[in-house]
């Protein structure tokens, strides 16, 4: 048992923090979230050249990393700069699905910086349910509604589900394709996203793609690099919880009233050391969800579970929290703190919020 | 002890029903309904609405309009106002500057003001928090300096609520700074048409432009528009503070966030089942519904005590605190309802465009409402000082 | 709409609260549980004569009160001293069994403080479920067990359920039975209670009953008296809840540590305050459950569920927080806040728990 | 990073392993699982039996008998020892009064009170507490005043866990008063069967007596039972506050009290279905799963950092304050899991004594243990401390 970082996700790290904090200051985000893309290319192209996206897969897909603990890393300070780049869906949840899928010509692009991905699977009522896919495909044609499609519009390929066979529910006969670039029957109704970057709702009216894997086994694909963005979206929430809680910190001991930092009230005082204590076991959650990706199937999801319930809960009290004590200021969009709480709230709305998670620990607990 | 209403109350009620049926008009209602943000013309509109009723100022003294409605009746107005979705009446000058000019003004100033006030000549704002006073209003830096028949203004006021709408401003002012900070301070009417005075917007971290900032440089001020005595101003403040807290608990819209839930919840689907049948999710809601049955007694018990004469003060302080956190909890209930459809953020929609977000519930911008809504424990005295009062009050310490 | 006392009502509770602060003291209760009966009869007798009892029947019934306010107030007060007799089970519980029986002469008794009774009708696997009754008669013959019966070796007549048709879970086919005291083939092993008097394992071998009411028609006779008895625990429970935070605020201003009042630090006071808000919202839903007594069934029952449902989280809420604020004093079981404290838990455990109530008023809700 | 235990680790596990399967006496085991309360032959028993095996006193050093585990090991033995039930080691000698005998005790003194401890010729308690200091230690009373080759000791102590079996007792007293609160303080070495020395019972809520007040009239102390230097008592008893915090979190009690909390309620019928399938109860259960599995990772996290070398004071805070939440909040489960049985009261059973509660779960006195398990966040430094603590340290105020 050992909790140090090797050393070459140590130099990671270090050089993902130093470049960040350099480069990708709350102005450059604010400019960057005022843009029509949601997205700057430069910064993509930036971190993809720092090994950002390398960084997530195995050196037998191109990558030099892949695990567990090099998405934690990657993600973890993605999130604590609040980068809105959409490395989560395009690189790492699309990029597994292809190199799973042994689409090393795609993945070796991914990896380069160079093709920008987006799945489209949830539907308007299926909620968190990886299961429930009610688009269809006959043959290579699919018609369907896909429900807030990160990165859409910016997407070169669109991995679509649909399903070939079997019933809604049904894991079998969910069939993976890629749809290019302006494939005719699609149409999208695009909006930004509270916790930046942008989506769309994706119409497919008789639209041509190609099957990616085997017919009818595409949830396997799905169910794996879910397990992976998981970890990586538990990550990214941990590492804006430590800016918020920074933020927090320094307002409190800066920011003075009745001639007295309002850090040092006994009643701010120990709310902040419960949200420390949160801290500690927000961090341990996600070193468990990262530990354990490789495991078992169980062990892996008792972990993944386990961990979102967790971040779901900690990063409520952690936002929450951080807003109340720093006051008026912290409701203002022009504020660091804003858009991080939006971040850490929005995570609770991907790959399943809190109560998803419980329901699903609950039930592999019992099994 | 009685918790049913008498047959006056009920035909009370059918009457508020009949006239929100009639006169209320469904657009209105459902930009409420969905928390779409209002026009300055929306909500002049409803003003003349209520106004034409009689019903625009209840509780003013009835020489001036007021509908001298006991407690319960109040508290079935604003139940029933929040059951509608009709809007809310801005506060400012009916329920806050009203009360002080009543108290403290001139006859000259209530008779000159208060009817404008009514007929909608003028909308006012409130200048009172200041940029690092934070809860200690009394800090206030604005000064005001004698000159002739004028002060002459200069300072900037902050939190500003619809001030981007408002031609009046009522304002602390410190015009005297070698006493103890609370002895220095006059309350200043300011039009806000005066050459120096610059309205800024804030926008608010879900995109909505509610709040702004107030800056005055050598603005001059006619010596009339000084509410009651030079100096005084802190006493007439810390009226206006306790003494008009109408609806503080906010029942009525917890009421209504309440519906939307469970409505949401009904046609959400979450594992093949309705989410209203998910027991945690079920949970939640019921949680939160017995919090609020219980602070709706509780709003009650209190108004109806304060009718009858007692001290209202530390009882406010509770409601607020509860209040607020019930409102907020419905709000996070709302933003989990709806799963992944609370991340499109369309600041255009929060501010009143019509383009529809993708929502299949049909529920507006909730996620953006519960950004917006971490306000309501931090603005017009935040949880933190009320639970001080709470305490202090209370062990008599 | 009204919150004021009636005159009656207020003259009711001025006088217990006068007569138990003055004669039902710390001591005089540390000896009675420190008593072989863990009740002390010249209490009883006393309050009896007080109208304790008389205050939870109907002036038909020979009280002169019995609305659901009329025993908030009673019980209320019982609460606020922590008296330990056994009023609740033995006096309100059985006593509206036997009114709404028609059992007019042990009514009377009761009324005058010379009956004591008990009610045998939990079972060591029905929990809080009402109708689940494995306790079997034949004829007049009872075969069971029944589980932690409040009051039993006292009393002069235990009530005991039995089955005299349907399956355990049914609601139909549950007759009660009148047991007089020394009946053979009835063995109990006796316990003191946390929260104050005793309770026994109450074992039933070919005993001899009468029945009570009609055949088969038990259920609802018990149903009704437990909605009586929930109110009541919900305003004993209130009462303990004053109790506990007017000594915890007492203590607060008292107690000094670095030279001033504890109450004075910002964090206890803050978490007072939250103590005194929750405060409000019990006597609301006490208020309420009390009100809504003599209601149709479905607003009287959501009330109850309501009401039993918040007394569980205000209660737990407040018990830990008095005790946690006080410090070591709090833990010993001589100072005045140990028995409080450990009524307002334990009223937890009586009637359906907070989860327990919970899932009744989801229910209705939907229905 | 590698969260799996290496070969090296998992062959220490079965060490331990054997031993308890080999060693741990079931009756003593179930009395533990139980909570019944051990006699003092009990913790005797136990103690020589570990001593025997060496592994009494890991922490230490190795020349006195120490292990030299590291920080993984000592994990493991933690873990395993609570989940086969064994009884804890007494702490007062072993982990509080030894590591400032090691420190700042002479070389006699050290030669002359480890052996004791080990062999069970003295059984240490505690004298730090007095009446009415509370969480502000260094306004303690007791005095001390020299008298040729003895103190003359005068106060109180209180809250002296297993005072009532102890034969020696480590006190805090104050040997001058003319200085500040901290520079007036000694450490003394008493034995309490020197005249003038009596303890008297304190019976917790829960009706057990654990802890005692020790009143000191007149007791004659030889000089050389003081430890250090005159005065600077507060150094060492800080050193001791600090310095040994093994097994803060209590992960592994609260793992052996999950396991008793799903036992029962796989076997409490609620509605007619296992309470364990119940979703609010499951949830409940789930939640404290979840932060007791992210508590035992930080636990580990912050052992391991400790064997190399970093600091614990903040850590071991925020562990003792998470831990005892946990703990808490699993006592609380298991008394809402047994339902009405949580009820029966029987003090002599908690206390060790035969007669069975009629709890169908065989479980013990859960609602005893919910009560005296309060004690966790008050005792060795409140919670309110340990935050007071971590806020000023982490915010450098």
């Amino acid at each position: 048992m050992n909790f140090e970082l090797t050393e070459e996700r140590q130099m990671l790290q270090d050089t993902l923090r130093r470049f960040l904090s350099d480069r990708y200051t709350t102005e450059t985000r604010n400019k960057i979230l005022d843009s029509d893309e949601g997205m700057s290319a430069e910064i993509w192209e930036q971190l993809a050249e720092l090994g950002v996206i390398g960084a997530l897969f195995t050196e037998d897909q191109g990558g030099f990393g892949g695990m567990g603990f090099d998405i934690a890393v990657v993600f973890e300070e993605l999130g604590r700069a609040g980068v809105v780049e959409p490395f989560l869906d395009g690189a790492l949840l699309c990029g597994r699905i292809l190199a799973e899928a042994g689409d090393e010509a795609r993945v070796e692009e991914i990896i380069g910086g160079g093709l920008q991905l987006a799945l489209a699977h949830g539907e308007p009522t299926s909620r968190y349910d990886l299961n429930r896919v009610q688009t269809t495909a006959k043959g290579n044609v699919i018609n369907g509604r896909k429900a807030v499609v990160m990165n859409a519009e910016a997407a070169d390929v669109m991995i679509v589900s649909a399903r070939t066979s079997g019933e809604v529910g049904d894991e079998d006969g969910i069939t993976l394709f890629a749809v290019e670039k302006g494939a005719k029957g699609v149409t999208m109704q695009g909006y930004p996203l509270m916790s930046g970057g942008r989506a769309a709702e994706v119409t497919l009216d008789d639209v041509e793609g190609t099957v990616i894997g085997e017919e009818g086994k595409g949830y396997a694909l799905l169910e794996s690099a879910n397990a992976a963005a998981t970890v990586a979206q538990c990550a990214e929430t941990l590492g804006a919880m430590h800016t918020a809680t920074n933020l927090t910190k320094e307002y409190l001991m800066t920011r003075k009233q009745f001639g007295r930092p309002i850090g040092t009230f006994q009643a701010l005082a120990h709310r902040m050391s419960d949200l420390l204590i949160e801290m500690e076991q927000a961090t341990s959650a996600v070193t468990r969800a990262a530990g354990y990706l490789e495991a078992d199937d169980k062990t892996r999801d008792m972990n993944i579970h386990a961990a979102k319930n967790l971040m779901g809960r900690a990063g409520r009290l952690v936002s929450e929290e951080a807003i109340q004590m720093h006051g008026g200021i912290a409701m203002t969009q022009e504020y660091e703190l804003a858009h991080i709480a939006k971040r850490i709230t929005m995570a609770d709305h991907r790959f399943g919020d809190t109560d998803h998670h419980l329901e699903k620990f609950i039930a592999l607990s019992a099994a | 002890m009685d918790l049913n209403y008498t047959d006056e109350e009920l035909a009370f009620r059918d009457e508020v029903r009949a006239f929100f049926d009639e006169k209320l008009d469904s657009d209105l209602a459902n930009k409420v309904r969905l928390g779409t943000g209002l026009s300055k013309d929306d909500m002049e509109g409803w003003h003349a609405t209520l106004n034409a009723q009689g019903w625009l100022v209840p509780n003013w003294p009835a020489e001036f309009g007021g509908t001298e409605w006991d407690a319960v009746q109040r508290h079935i107005f604003d139940e029933e106002s929040a059951r509608y979705h009709a809007p809310r009446t801005v506060p400012f000058g009916f329920s806050m500057l009203a009360p002080v000019l009543h108290k403290f003004g001139s006859k000259e100033q209530n008779d000159y003001w208060l009817p404008r006030m009514l007929d909608g000549t003028d909308w006012w704002c409130q200048g009172y928090s200041e940029p690092g006073a934070g809860s200690d209003l009394a800090s206030l830096k604005t000064k005001a300096v004698r000159d002739g028949d004028h002060y002459v203004v200069n300072g900037q006021k902050t939190w500003t609520t619809l001030g981007q709408h408002a031609n009046m401003i009522f304002c602390l002012v410190r015009t005297d700074s070698d006493v103890k900070q609370q002895e220095g301070i006059s309350f200043l009417l300011i039009d806000m048409d005066t050459p120096g005075v610059e309205v800024r917007p804030i926008i608010l971290l879900d995109g909505t432009h509610e709040v702004n900032e107030v800056w005055f440089t050598d603005v001059k001020v006619p010596v009339e528009n000084l509410v009651g005595e030079e100096n005084k101003g802190w006493t007439y403040a810390k009226y206006l503070l306790t003494h008009e807290r109408t609806n503080i608990a906010g029942v009525g819209y917890s009421q209504a966030g309440i519906a939307t839930v469970k409505r949401i919840a009904k046609s959400e689907m979450a594992g093949g089942k309705p989410l209203m049948q998910n027991p945690h999710f079920a949970a939640r809601v019921a949680q939160v519904e017995i919090d609020l049955m219980a602070m709706a007694t509780t709003n009650l018990r209190i108004i109806s005590r304060a009718a009858d004469g007692a001290a209202p003060g530390i009882e406010a302080s509770m409601l607020k605190v509860k209040g607020t956190i019930i409102r907020q909890e419905i709000n996070d209930l709302a933003r989990r309802a709806v799963g992944v459809y609370a991340m499109p953020f369309a600041s255009e929609m929060v501010e009143g465009s019509n383009e529809p977000l993708p929502d299949p519930h049909d529920a507006g911008p909730l996620a953006a409402h519960y950004f917006n809504n971490r306000k309501l424990s931090i603005f017009g005295g935040s949880n933190e000082i009320q639970r001080g009062i709470i305490a202090k009050v209370s062990m008599g310490g």
